[in-house]
């Protein structure tokens, strides 16, 4: 069950992480950003629902596609956009851009470039939870195309053999850049992957905030009673292009309509709480105009922050005690 | 002659060995109906069918592994890595396995394997995308390593490593791909592995230099020239087998060298350059070669931070200087 | 069903690989033999019922423990002790040792002394013969612990997507190295593993010639009409150490005895033989006889085979045309 | 002092440390029962417990970047790799994710990890298990390298690198675990990285070296002895930060160098190390430094191609004698 409270902070955080994007996709489209960005809209219940129900303390890993995670963890916009500049007031001081964004303070273990990358490393910061024993968990984001990397089944076995308190969350948003599922990927559902490592493979509807939450939820419950890792699939759908500037000639435009109109998962979201009389319209417009004027006020502090000093840039490779 | 950009001259050269031999293939990320996120498969799944430019699972220890199984048993496969930072995944399969396993078989083993993509700087890829990566391949033998600075190039050294018996790295940068340069049209134009170019004669000082620092030290040299030093700037094309003597004849005559590579400098293949020239041509030397590269820190995002981590021609330029006490 | 001629085949080469081991382990005993070298004895029905349905045209790759493969794929005990004793007479020319060997000329792609290393290369040689659309299939064995790794992950998915013609082999011989199965693994048969990759996965007695030749036929007419991979998981036991010179701290005498004394795959196999009147016992001791023959004549032929020449060694890193 | 062999000296740091902070634990293949297959764990699952001592399944990659994780969240994680060669089955979680997390995250990473474990010739390992890997993890910024050559190294540079909060690459050599030397029995007996060891001092030519060539090269300066060339010996201990300055002294002095590595020669660390002396004693040079590494091919099985393979004595010392004129 969703506390209001929490509702409400599922329902901004979705519209953080939304206006964040689009703000982003223009800033870029206005050559005012670069890089490789890939960005998260029409995927924002599964970090919103999975970050809801984790603390500070609690580890993720993310992806390439790592903004939403991000924000959904904690990051202010200011300092995330300022990443994404390049700039000096960025979470990593213009080191990292989009691709590898962090917010370290907040238990965000790193937005990881190379598919696959970050699983392992969440799974070590499970193994560090169990030793400790404290009660943290970490969860471990990747895409559809992740699940066929050789770091997804290494993780999956090693935290099942170890019973780890980690949540493996595979947001299948059905493609790997213009590859469909189908073409790369073995099996009807990832979850049914978990059979392989003899731990629970959950298939949800990733653009469902309930159904994420609550299958997130009963792996939390698992995890921290010792029982292992679970697998969790959200099939969800990226409304936009794989990166910025992606022609999407992979898809049929219909299909992003469809998802984008009928599927949009603030929107539906959005329709339950109205529905169920959590939240007036009213109450909620104006939660989703405060999330685009926080964007836009983000890329005005971005694009007011400074460059990072080339001076600086041997800096930080070593820790100096 | 014709025209064309590096990104099409590779995909022509692909086009046109797939027609000359029906065991050449193509597999990688997108490399369908994306034509490789750099075109350079572009539209050929029209021609030759998803069986031959095929589309992989993100799994690059499996598709390079597939690649020297496909070529023991007979084919001649092209694996294209998006980003060749990916080789890290890979390694094992390209280290211990790509190149040694005819070696270790006795022999008996042919591997016509080619591993190509692109490195390198210049689209804000940040740390894991933006990496030059060619010189563990040459530390380790048994793989030979091209990397072609130009659309000519480009053809010309593909050609030869898809007709290669052995396993090759072909390193493309991202910097080139949309430049353009006159490509010879014969459709047998192979480049062999081993001869470095010339680029430009000059007799005061030697500069070496590959991929998108074939370009850079040209530009060095027109400043230099403007100073009255006039460089000679060669650069190797192949890193296996690498041509020293073309290097050493070259300080033969100006009695003075730098070597500039994108990749890092430390323990970067320009120290192998330096080390071999000064065994090579001590006694011709004037000074002490120099030897620049990528500074000892992960690539950073910001284009400033980035461009103060690689070499500069201004960095070149005052190199050469140095070398010739100027 | 199993042909006559091929129950002799199959007992043929039981013996010779049982008595070429038990060969190289005197020798290595002997300090004639060195390096790491892993024997087969005690697994040798897999090898043997696998290969007695394969042609030279067909492919496999093998581990590093790989004598066992190598002989039943057609190698000769004299050419592969000579390899073991890296003379130039062994058939890489004492360039690979025990570790690496292969006969190249009979489709065997090569022992692997990496851990799931020739995983990924079989699957490119079932890529060839699918390319090339002949009548071969490709076997890729490796051990239990293999199967943690990253490259058995990759290489089933993308067998299993293309449909590609091979048969996975997993020698589950209950360790890798001192570490129990369960210990490492998350699942309770290996062959669970293939719900993952929407492929058939079998277990068998690995000790029983039967059960695996019949799970291997099966497989071979799956692969060859074009339906792709099947995994099968072959329980055995390897009553030798890890390598030559384990001290096998890490398990029971027991076991080990009642695995030798009582679930011998060659006594197991000849009874049944026997039994069924298909031989007489007198007719397969003379098998066994000529098995040891070989074994101690192929050892003399590398004892007394010369050693390569070191100005050779930088022969063969690379072919001239 | 203690009379103990380099896999003693390693084990008991390895339990000191666990006593003495509780954030050290080890994990990785038959490391609990089996002590690991060198020994360097021996029995130590029997006071820290299988928690702590911890085996892995054979999965290189998720075992380091879990070792990445585990330090990222306040462990202190040493991870045995079997062979140090399977740090190519890894390669992207060590120089990708260990190397880089501190600096992409703008310096807000700690990744207190060792990696360890042996590496090199001796055992008849064959092609993929007798490699020298040390260069590759020297070439990628942002993680340190230590290569001890005994067993009082071995156990100062690995205290020290449990220590670090950075990420470390230990590279033990399998030919020298059996060998014993006198080990400090003060229990935070520290060698600080980036500082050389002079093994000999002489006059008229410096020998680099390090792991098993540190004895090498103390053999191939006795032979020279003979001759009358007074050989200075330096073992630079470790690669990351490396102690150029200790060298370049001492060919201030002997105006002669020699490096010799198991590693491959081309594009090894020790042509980094000629080329920054060339560069920074280029004057008091007499004569071109030489570079001695393990040939362009494959480690072979059979021993006496392995040792053709690799640098010899004689080697040395004729390198010696040629930068000698004599
Ligand atoms: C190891 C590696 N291989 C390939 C890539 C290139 N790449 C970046 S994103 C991507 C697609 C990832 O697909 P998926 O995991 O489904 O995530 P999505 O982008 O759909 O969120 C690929 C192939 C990479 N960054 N790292
Ligand atoms: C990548 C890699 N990791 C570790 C090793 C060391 N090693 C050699 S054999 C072995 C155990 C393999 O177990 P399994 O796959 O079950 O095969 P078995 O030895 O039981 O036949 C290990 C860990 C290796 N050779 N390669
Ligand atoms: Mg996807
Ligand atoms: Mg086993």
């Amino acid at each position: 069950m969703i506390s209001k409270e929490q509702k409400l902070w599922i329902y901004e955080i979705m519209n953080k992480i939304r206006y964040f994007e689009l703000k982003a996709l223009r800033l870029f489209e206005e050559n005012k950003l670069r890089g490789s960005v890939h960005l998260y809209a029409g995927e924002e219940a599964v970090a919103a629902a999975v970050c809801a129900q984790l603390t500070d303390d609690d580890y993720i890993t993310s992806t390439h596609r790592g903004h939403g995670h991000c924000i959904a963890k904690g990051a202010q916009l200011d300092k995330a956009m300022a990443e994404l500049m390049g700039k000096e007031t960025g979470y990593c001081k213009g080191r990292s851009g989009s691709m590898h964004i962090a917010d370290f303070t907040k238990g965000n273990l790193g937005a990881n470039a190379i598919v696959g990358g970050g699983i392992p490393i969440a799974t070590g910061a499970a193994l560090a939870a169990k030793l400790q024993k404290n009660d943290k968990v970490a969860v471990s984001f990747f895409g559809d195309g992740a699940s066929n990397e050789g770091t997804f089944h290494e993780s999956l076995n090693l935290a099942a053999v170890w019973k780890l308190p980690i949540i493996f969350i595979c947001e299948n948003n059905g493609f790997g850049i213009s590859v469909p599922v189908a073409q790369s990927t073995s099996v009807e559902n990832i979850s049914d992957r978990a059979v392989g490592y003899g731990i629970p493979g959950v298939t949800v509807d990733g653009n469902d905030v309930f159904a994420v939450y609550e299958a997130f939820e009963t792996a939390v419950k698992r995890a921290k009673a010792g029982d292992g890792p679970t697998l969790i699939e959200c099939k969800t759908y990226r409304t936009l292009g794989h990166w910025t500037g992606d022609p999407q000639t992979y898809r049929d435009k219909k299909d992003v309509e469809m998802w984008r109109d009928t599927k949009d998962p603030i929107q539906l979201f959005k329709k339950v709480l109205v529905d169920a009389g959590d939240f007036t319209a009213a109450e909620l417009d104006a939660i989703e105009e405060a999330a685009k004027v926080e964007a836009d006020a983000a890329a005005e502090f971005a694009i007011n922050s400074p460059n990072p000093d080339p001076a600086d840039v041997m800096d930080d490779v070593f820790y100096d005690a | 002659m014709s025209k064309k950009t590096y990104a099409t001259a590779i995909r022509d050269v692909i086009a046109e060995e797939m027609r000359r031999d029906e065991n050449v293939f193509v597999m990688g990320e997108d490399i369908e109906l994306l034509g490789g996120i750099f075109g350079c498969t572009r539209d050929l799944y029209k021609e030759f069918g998803t069986d031959r430019i095929r589309n992989t699972p993100i799994s690059e220890a499996a598709m390079i592994g597939a690649g020297v199984g496909a070529a023991c048993a007979g084919m001649r496969p092209i694996v294209e890595l998006m980003y060749m930072d990916f080789t890290l995944v890979a390694a094992d399969q390209i280290i211990n396995q790509a190149a040694k396993t005819r070696y270790i078989f006795g022999g008996k083993a042919k591997i016509p394997l080619v591993i190509r993509g692109q490195q390198g700087i210049g689209r804000g890829n940040a740390a894991t995308h933006s990496q030059s990566l060619e010189t563990i391949f040459m530390h380790f033998p048994g793989i030979k390593v091209a990397c072609p600075s130009n659309a000519a190039d480009a053809a010309g050294l593909l050609r030869t490593a898809i007709r290669d018996d052995n396993p090759v790295m072909f390193f493309e940068h991202k910097a080139l791909y949309a430049s353009k340069f006159e490509v010879p049209d014969d459709p047998d134009f192979c480049i062999p592995f081993g001869q470095a170019e010339i680029k430009r004669t000059g007799k005061d000082v030697t500069i070496v230099g590959s991929l998108l620092y074939v370009s850079r030290a040209l530009e060095a040299a027109a400043e230099l020239e403007k100073m009255g030093i006039d460089a000679e700037v060669i650069d190797p094309r192949t890193m296996v087998p690498f041509d020293m003597d073309t290097i050493i004849e070259s300080v033969k005559k100006t009695g003075k060298l730098v070597v500039v590579h994108e990749a890092h400098k430390v323990a970067g293949w320009g120290a192998e350059v330096a080390s071999q020239v000064v065994d090579g041509a001590f006694k011709y030397l004037d000074a002490a070669p120099i030897h620049l590269g990528a500074k000892a820190c992960p690539l950073p995002f910001n284009i400033e931070l980035e461009n103060a981590v690689v070499p500069s021609v201004q960095q070149i330029v005052e190199a050469a200087k140095k070398v010739c006490y100027r």
